[in-house]
């Protein structure tokens, strides 16, 4: 874990552009999809499902007080890909204060890194019902 | 700055206008009205996606799959624009305006109206926005009325406060009457239905080929129209409903896709827009009615409406000449491009046949209006009604076609 | 005497498969299930109609117009003699399953349907077969009630008594199950409907591109399938009715066509099956459809459905080499050609995913029968379904693809 | 009327030969049309008037006693080139036995005069309807 939390966003791009074609970014996606932690199954609770997934999705965020206090995420799915994804988006946004959060243009990232063309609609849904949860949690936070 | 509008080069854009009739001679098409011919573009769209990525929408994740759900949106995203409404997810996917138009009356209709409400149309209203709304009236206890209209069939708009009540629950009206022509001012009706609580319903499967719609701007509450008149493929249309009301309403069909949990015995629904589009959609025909919008509006719309607006008064001016020849509808200044007539011991039907001899393809009959015709006191008219690839020398034809039926029949 | 069955030429019929993929390599369709690829025969006649005399349907004598109608009646004798219809007029044009058996539910269902009938249905059925009647329950106060099944996933009929009573009054269900493939005996099941005075309605949309049907034959009162699961195009479907239901039914839509007279406040309903099928049909689909029809019938549906058997076997014996790999559905002479499985420790999405980057193009998800999912416990499968065109190697590349699904999920 | 009464099918299967195409088909229908005499204004009511046209079509038929006795038939509408299908239907049905008439084939006529290709659906059925009319009418006087 302590390894992901370090990955920058500017790493995963250098990554990705190094990487080129769609297949090797979706393997290293797996990839990265395997250093994720499992949640606790007793996290796993209908309570933070995401829906608009085409698989399981479950995400936790927590305040962490300080000064600016920031957001830890933690989240988790059945299906590999998305345990990848999920790592790119506790990159974007874990350990961020909610303003960070709030400004971050999540599409523009995913251009950045060559994955908008080769995500679908009903996949580009679920990762914005993530995004869109982890807004809210960083609103009622600010 | 607007070149010439070069009706020549249009021509060339619609294959069919490039094949000589079965017995020779020319294709005089004045049938645009009951549905439009198609410009390469479109015919491509459809025969690309076969050959090269078809795949069902919205349910694979593999490239063909995707790419069909993102050129559906891609359409989606095309209506919006063109019809200036404030979300994509607004506009709804339907085989047409028939069912655009019983989609509202059923899942709006059923679900808010009851005895005692009201439903108001016009007696020139086309069939599919004038049955659906007869049984829904039949099925809630509402009544159905009718707005006034003029001696020069337009609507009579200082007598609307006799129809327009606070029962009025809907004003369901065709933006353009595809028999007379009229045209409606619906920004108007809007405000004065929304001012009695009402929504608007608007046909316009007749306006958006030849004007800009702007659905917020009139605050139209719902829109419905059929991508076959618009240059489009046939069996695709829209429906489009403001997102508060799309969001009220009950489904209208059932089945995959709609949902959003299936239990044994029932049922949640999915969000708008996907709530009313069940199964699976007329995939290719909605993709490629992108590339007829893209297409109309690479001409432009005020430049249609101009060569259009030349068209008619060059008809009214020519049909003048003809004894005993009656346009029904108002003065040019208050129609869309739609001439409906009749010709004195010309029976509609022996003009329809003797003008196809000739290569002149008009409608005959009712126009599904029975309840106008009834009122203009004829069994049926001759309808031409003309496309942004007609030209003068078609309305030409048409008269030269007329003089001909007339010495067949006798009267010259 | 039948020919060698010539997949290799087969597939030359169909342009998709001339095209090499984005990334290069071979395209692996195995979802013909959700909708089947189109021959050039289909893509062509679409054009033709379009590009030479393309007219809206049943409303002008010219030219097109006549042409267009005598098309669209010739498709209509077609999909007759695909059936075994007695005669065209049962055969209604909608826009897909979908509608059709929406159109059954509402035009019949609200018509003859109380508080105290039942209906019934299997678990297995797609929510196309299903929400409808979900929802007419609801509407009706009828109960919906559900066949029990073996535990090998087929119709348990020594228990049918327990649920088919003369409480029944429609037995709704797919003649084959898009998910397990399983394949009903509908023929029987109409005789024991028929037996408790029940109305029989059969969602043919798997069973008509693989299947010889045959409505009068095996009794069936309604029959619905889509036109772009037999290789036709998008956009259009059947409903088959027998005259009899057909004639006692409430219209569907209303809207032109569907009307012999139209007053101002009631009409009256023109005969079948003009009366369900208000405003523009999907034309040019329906025209197609024949070709479609066409092409299959020249290949011989004995021949697709021993080719198909020959696929099915081969993915059955290959599929079991995989660890951890489960078949839901019944053994191989109880279905079609479907395979449904879920593959121990590898998400559905996973291997969808990583099945499309060899071109191996499968479904993964619910598949439109989340009760059934519900039934086999587990969120989703993956699905591969053959059409005429499918070859043993695309097999093998299927389970070629799930060993490198497996490696990169370090499984293997 | 009695110089149209006169016309044999044969005689009009030999003139639409002649003319060829469907032009000039037409045009001979239109005139057959001006031939036929208009019905009494008394006789268009809504009990003779056959449904399924796309024009108005009215049709009676009378049984002239005889042995056998034969049917007389009389029809009108107002668009010329129906009255010209009207004098086709006449030659064939008019002063026939019933049972002559349920014995014709009216198919097999139109195709031997060339108008089955040229006559859309919507004209065959208007043309069916009176047909059908005919055969009811010749059934009833068996
Ligand atoms: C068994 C079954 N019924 C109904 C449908 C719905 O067909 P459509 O989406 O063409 O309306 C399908 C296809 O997805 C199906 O497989
Ligand atoms: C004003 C109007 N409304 C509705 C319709 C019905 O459209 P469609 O047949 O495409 O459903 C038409 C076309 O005939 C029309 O002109």
């Amino acid at each position: 874990m302590s390894q992901l939390q370090s990955l920058t966003i500017d790493e995963l791009v250098d990554e990705f552009d190094f990487l080129g074609d769609w297949e090797s970014k979706c393997e290293y996606l797996i990839d990265l999809g395997f250093d994720l932690p499992e949640m606790p199954a007793e996290a796993k609770i209908e309570e933070n499902r995401v829906h608009g997934c085409q698989s399981n999705v479950w995400l936790t965020a927590d305040v962490r007080e300080g000064d600016p206090p920031v957001i830890e995420i933690a989240a988790d799915s059945d299906a590999m890909i998305v345990r990848g994804l999920i790592v790119v988006l506790l990159a974007l946004y874990s350990g961020r204060t909610p303003r960070e959060i709030l400004q971050t243009d999540v599409g523009a990232v995913f251009e950045r890194l060559g994955l908008d063309r080769h995500l679908s609609t009903a996949r580009k849904n679920g990762l914005m019902s993530m995004v869109q949860r982890v807004r809210r949690l960083a609103e009622d936070a600010l | 700055m607007q070149s010439e509008y070069d009706v020549e080069a249009i021509r060339r854009d619609f294959p069919i206008f490039g094949r000589p009739l079965e017995h020779g001679g020319r294709l005089v098409y004045l049938d645009s009205g009951a549905s439009a011919q198609k410009p390469r573009v479109v015919i491509d769209a459809e025969r690309d996606c076969y050959e090269s990525w078809y795949a069902n929408a919205y349910r694979g994740v593999y490239q063909f799959g995707a790419r069909v759900s993102e050129e559906l949106e891609r359409t989606r995203k095309a209506v919006q624009e063109l019809i200036g409404a404030a979300e994509p997810e607004e506009v709804v996917f339907t085989s047409g305006t028939t069912m655009s138009i019983n989609l509202v009356a059923q899942a709006w209709g059923r679900k808010f109206l009851h005895a005692g409400h009201e439903i108001l149309v016009t007696e020139m209203e086309h069939h599919a926005n004038l049955v659906p709304w007869q049984r829904l009236a039949h099925e809630t206890g509402a009544t159905l009325r009718f707005i006034p209209l003029t001696s020069d069939w337009r609507l009579d708009l200082d007598r609307l406060d006799d129809v327009l009540t606070d029962r009025t629950r809907i004003v369901a009206i065709a933006e353009m009457s595809n028999v007379l022509g009229t045209i409606h001012p619906v920004k108007e009706l809007a405000r004065r239905a929304h001012e009695v609580g009402a929504v608007i319903s608007v046909d316009a499967a007749q306006t958006v080929p030849h004007h800009v719609v702007d659905v917020v701007r009139s605050e139209i509450d719902f829109l419905a129209f059929s991508g076959h008149k618009l240059y489009g493929p046939s069996g695709v249309g829209v429906l489009y409903g403001r997102r508060e009301l799309l969001e009220g309403m009950d489904p209208f069909l059932c089945g995959g896709h709609m949902i959003e949990r299936v239990y044994r015995d029932h049922a949640t629904w999915a969000d708008i827009p996907a709530k009313f589009e069940a199964g699976t959609l007329p995939i290719v025909q909605a993709i490629a009615l992108r590339s007829a919008i893209e297409y109309v509006r690479g001409i432009g719309f005020s430049r249609i409406a101009a060569h259009e607006r030349r068209l008619l008064e060059h008809t009214h001016r020519r049909l003048a000449e003809i004894p005993g020849l009656v346009i029904y509808g108002p003065a040019v200044e208050h129609k869309g491009s739609i001439v409906s007539f009749t010709v004195e011991k010309v029976a509609a039907e022996d003009l329809a046949v003797l003008l196809d001899l000739k290569g002149v393809f008009v409608r005959h009959g009712h126009h599904c209006t029975m309840p106008l015709h009834d009122l203009l006191g004829v069994p049926a008219t001759v309808r031409a009604s003309f496309g942004l690839y007609n030209t003068l020398e078609d309305v030409d034809a048409l008269v030269e076609g007329i003089h001909y039926a007339r010495r067949k029949l006798r009267l010259e």
